[in-house]
């Protein structure tokens, strides 16, 4: 590790002596109270802050990727128009259904926030800058994540219409369907690190060899890992090519098509909050959390280089929405259950054999050997009858 | 293989990420209230009514030139039936000097107009042809919007201005049937002035062959 | 009243409220929920008797209760199963109703 | 510390037992699978109370995540049931709760009677390596049966469920 000069450690740890510095002004037996509560409060205005960065962002890039401009009428270059949206849906009535069952109703965006706000919780932003450094942070990050779609439930159920129960039941199914690779996926980092603590697992691969970092994902069974993840996690939380809930087509708005206003607000920002956490999980997991990634670049501070690659991840799943055509329903599930179940079993058997192999570039050849060989195969098995020829029209031509 | 497609999906969007910000002529979008496009040719929103005279006008000059006869033909062809109009008692001259009648109230309820130019095509005397004019939002949503005949009447500069070819076709076919109808007044002049120098130079005798028939 | 008392009675108060439900709603899901309580019930006792019994490193108690929990999953998926095939067999999940045992 | 309790304890515990209490009560049966997993998570606090992390999480993840939504699901496939919502308690409804009343008594009774005032434990080390060590060592005949018994019972389980057309090509 190069030797960083003390601004530079200052600069890194600046969050964490704010904390302590404001700490110092409590009794004693109140800091550690107040610690947690800095941290929560931080959490809570940092993410969403993100939130309403990333709606500009995805409306202006999905706009220049169709070849025109996004937003650009409210403030200098539309910078100000999360400030419009936030004042809109916060003004806008905010009806109930009649039939509506009005106390689940309620509920459900609550829980939803609750459960996704919760995911922050062991999600390491910087140099031992983590709000709970629990022993088993990534279990409590997928019971938390489990809970969400009891949320979405709620609100399909309560609202009493066809279309937002067909939604929930949609969103349901499919979450439960992706969360299993999700969670296969993810054993594989546990599995090398040899702990469930989300710290540990960023410590594990903070390593440099010369200058390149021993991030997870520069492994045959870590890259593999790191896409069956996000992969999951973008059917986790219904965004791009799995948003079926809510196609806009056919189920209206799926789930949430019975609320307005706030809550339909709430919605939206649960929906990126939990995007925004299994981003970051994926980054923990794969891409060494707040690790630099080149030796001569570990100066710059540990959280800058989280909310980077948060960044970058947002701008993927931006990318992806504006690339992919949506899933059909039975495509979901077959795509589930067919080929990323079995590659992350799979991937298990590929990380137990690298640790076990002696180092070197046998066990390099070895494990991708393996993984491309079923990634073709299972690929082929999925394709099989798919007759992707060119388009036929039966009445244009 | 699994998953090119969806590469080369990625790479296309990238492309035309990175494009928009290269090459500005892909961004087609035109920021409306300040740059505008020139409407095209025959764009259409609303009917006018037109008439033969100065741009500005007043009142009386814009009755006098009014090509409107108050034949009702428009009103009856309108689908959505928004044209009414009140004819006039007494006559006025037109282009050609004969006195025809003219609408003395000429509603059009442009909420109710669905722009189809039925009533442009029926006129048989060229007198309603549709304006370009779209920016018309008022506050008041009944009255605002039922525009009577002297807010309709436009001149022919204007419609000069917004269909030039049509208009010159339009004009050209009046100025010849103006041609006509003054050539045929005039041979009916000379056949009237010869009939009354012929009865003048013989009365007693019988009436001669007729004359030679007046150019047709 | 010591934690470890405290935490029993509570126990003892969520598997009697399970089998008043098991024993007095009519609905079989809801007798299934009754017997998910009580089986929630009994993990508590395991995780207090563990935390406070004479040494907790020997992990008997919360590996018993984790177990205990895997078993209540799979016990719950084939209750509701049951029920659901009962419900299309005989469009009622009405306890009274299921008096024999044929079809 | 109310009479020898910490606060925490005594609001999770009213939790749990209201959530459990709005289970029995409630009419409308997607309500009492909502006060279920209120009762869930209630527990799974407990559990973090008692130090045991590993079995709260897995309590929440299990519980809440997976057990929950079966049993809303249950609901919903079975809701063209007969019985009108008026009569939703069975016939001996008093016997029931005599029974359980009676059975309270006697476990609450004889816990005060039996558990002497013993001084609090220290918190146990308690990672989860050592419980994976412990999965792996002495508890790996136990972990290999639950395999083997949750794959059985989940196959059974939707066979069962499985409506009449798919399955009679089975016989």
């Amino acid at each position: 590790m190069t030797v960083i000069s003390p601004f530079w450690t200052n600069l890194d740890q600046i969050f964490v002596l704010l904390q302590q510095w404001i700490e110092s002004f409590f009794p004693l037996w109140l800091q550690p109270a107040v610690g947690s509560v800095l941290g929560v409060v931080a959490i809570v205005a940092a993410f969403p802050g993100i939130f309403a960065l990333t709606t500009v962002l995805e409306r202006k890039g999905l706009g220049r990727m169709q070849n025109r401009l996004g937003p650009n009428r409210v403030g200098p270059l539309g910078i100000l128009q999360p400030v419009a949206d936030g004042i809109k849906s916060l003004t806008k009535e905010d009806i109930v259904p009649l039939t509506a069952d009005a106390a689940v109703h309620f509920l459900a965006p609550v829980v939803l926030v609750i459960a996704v706000f919760l995911g922050f919780a062991v999600l390491p932003i910087g140099r031992n800058m983590v709000l709970a450094n629990l022993d088993a942070g990534l279990l409590f990050f997928f019971a938390i994540g489990a809970s969400t779609e009891l949320s979405i439930f709620m609100a399909g159920w309560s609202s009493r219409n066809k279309y937002s129960l067909l939604g929930a039941m949609r969103a349901v199914a499919q979450m439960i369907s992706y969360e299993v690779p999700l969670l296969l996926s993810s054993v594989v980092a546990v599995m090398i690190t040899g702990s469930l603590s989300t710290v540990k697992i960023v410590e594990a691969q903070s390593g440099f060899t010369g200058i390149f970092p021993h991030w997870y994902v520069f492994t045959p069974w870590g890259f593999a890992g790191f896409t069956l993840f996000v992969i999951a996690a973008l059917a986790e939380t219904n965004r791009s090519p799995f948003d079926l809930p809510e196609g806009e087509s056919e189920l209206v708005a799926g789930y949430f098509t019975e609320y307005s206003g706030f809550k339909f607000a709430l919605f939206f920002l649960g929906e990126y909050l939990g995007m925004f956490s299994i981003a970051g999980f994926a980054i923990t997991l794969f891409l060494g959390g707040w690790g630099a990634p080149l030796s001569v670049l570990s100066f710059i501070p540990s959280w800058a280089w989280f909310f980077a690659k948060l960044f970058c991840a947002i701008c993927f799943f931006i990318w992806l929405r504006g690339t992919l055509p949506r899933l059909r329903q039975d495509q979901l599930m077959n795509f589930a259950w067919k080929f990323m179940l079995p590659m992350s079993l799979l991937n298990l058997l590929v990380a137990a054999a690298w640790r076990f192999l002696p180092e070197g570039p046998s066990r390099w050849v070895v494990c991708s050997a393996v993984l491309l060989a079923a990634y073709v195969l299972l690929g082929r098995v999925l394709m099989r009858h798919q007759h992707l020829g060119a388009r036929s029209y039966r009445y244009a031509d | 293989m699994l998953g090119e497609g969806i590469l080369k999906g990625l790479g296309e969007t990238a492309k035309n990420f990175a494009g928009s910000f290269v090459s500005k002529e892909r961004l087609t979008t035109v920021q409306y209230p300040e740059e505008r496009i020139a409407p095209i040719e025959n764009t259409r929103d609303f009917p006018f009514l037109v008439y033969d005279g100065a741009e500005d006008a007043d009142e009386a000059a814009k009755l006098a030139g009014l090509r409107c006869v108050a034949c009702q033909i428009c009103e009856k062809e309108c689908p959505p039936k928004c044209i009414y109009i009140v004819k006039s008692t007494d006559k006025k001259p037109d282009y050609v000097g004969k006195p025809q009648i003219y609408p003395a109230r000429f509603d059009i309820d442009i909420s109710v107009c669905m722009s189809c130019q039925i009533c442009v095509e029926v006129c048989p005397f060229e007198a309603i042809k549709m304006d370009t004019e779209f920016e018309l939002s008022t506050t008041d949503r009944f009255g605002g919007l039922l525009f009577d005949r002297d807010h309709l009447a436009r001149s022919n500069q204007h419609y000069h201005k917004i269909h030039p070819t049509e208009a010159a076709e339009v004009d050209a076919r009046l100025a010849e049937e103006k041609a006509k109808v003054e050539a045929k007044a005039k041979a009916a002049a000379e056949a009237a002035a010869a009939k009354a120098a012929a009865a003048s130079a013989a009365p007693p005798v019988v009436k001669p062959a007729p004359a030679k028939e007046p150019g047709a | 009243m010591t934690p470890l008392a405290a935490f029993l009675i509570v126990a003892a108060l969520v598997f009697a409220i399970g089998l008043a439900i098991s024993l007095t709603r009519r609905n079989a899901i809801l007798v299934l929920i009754g017997i998910e309580l009580m089986l929630n019930a009994a993990n508590l006792n395991l995780i207090a008797f563990w935390r406070f019994g004479p040494h907790p490193e020997a992990l008997t108690g919360m590996m018993f209760a984790i177990f205990s929990i895997a078993v209540a999953a799979a016990e719950a998926a084939v209750g509701l199963g049951l029920a659901i095939a009962y419900h299309r067999s005989k469009k009622t999940t009405d306890l009274d109703a299921m008096t024999r045992m044929k079809g | 510390m109310i009479f020898g309790l910490s606060l925490v304890f005594i609001l999770t515990s009213i939790l749990t037992v209201a959530g459990a209490l709005a289970a029995a009560l409630l009419r409308n049966l997607v309500h009492c699978a909502l006060s279920l997993t209120v009762t869930f998570a209630g527990l799974a606090l407990l559990y973090l109370q008692l130090d045991a992390q590993f079995a709260g999480f897995a309590q929440i993840l299990i519980y809440i995540g997976a057990v929950a939504i079966l049993v809303v699901f249950a609901i919903l496939l079975t809701r063209g049931s007969g019985i009108p919502e008026h009569r939703s308690f069975s016939s001996s409804w008093l016997a029931g709760l005599v029974i359980s009343a009676g059975v309270f008594s006697l476990l609450s009774w004889a816990v005060i009677e039996s558990i002497p005032a013993s001084a609090a434990r220290a918190t146990p080390q308690l990672t989860v390596q050592k419980i994976g060590q412990a999965l792996m060592s002495s508890y790996v005949l136990p972990l290999e049966i639950v395999a083997v018994l949750l794959t059985v019972a989940l196959i059974g389980a939707v066979i069962v469920a499985m409506p009449e057309s798919s399955k009679g090509g089975a016989k």
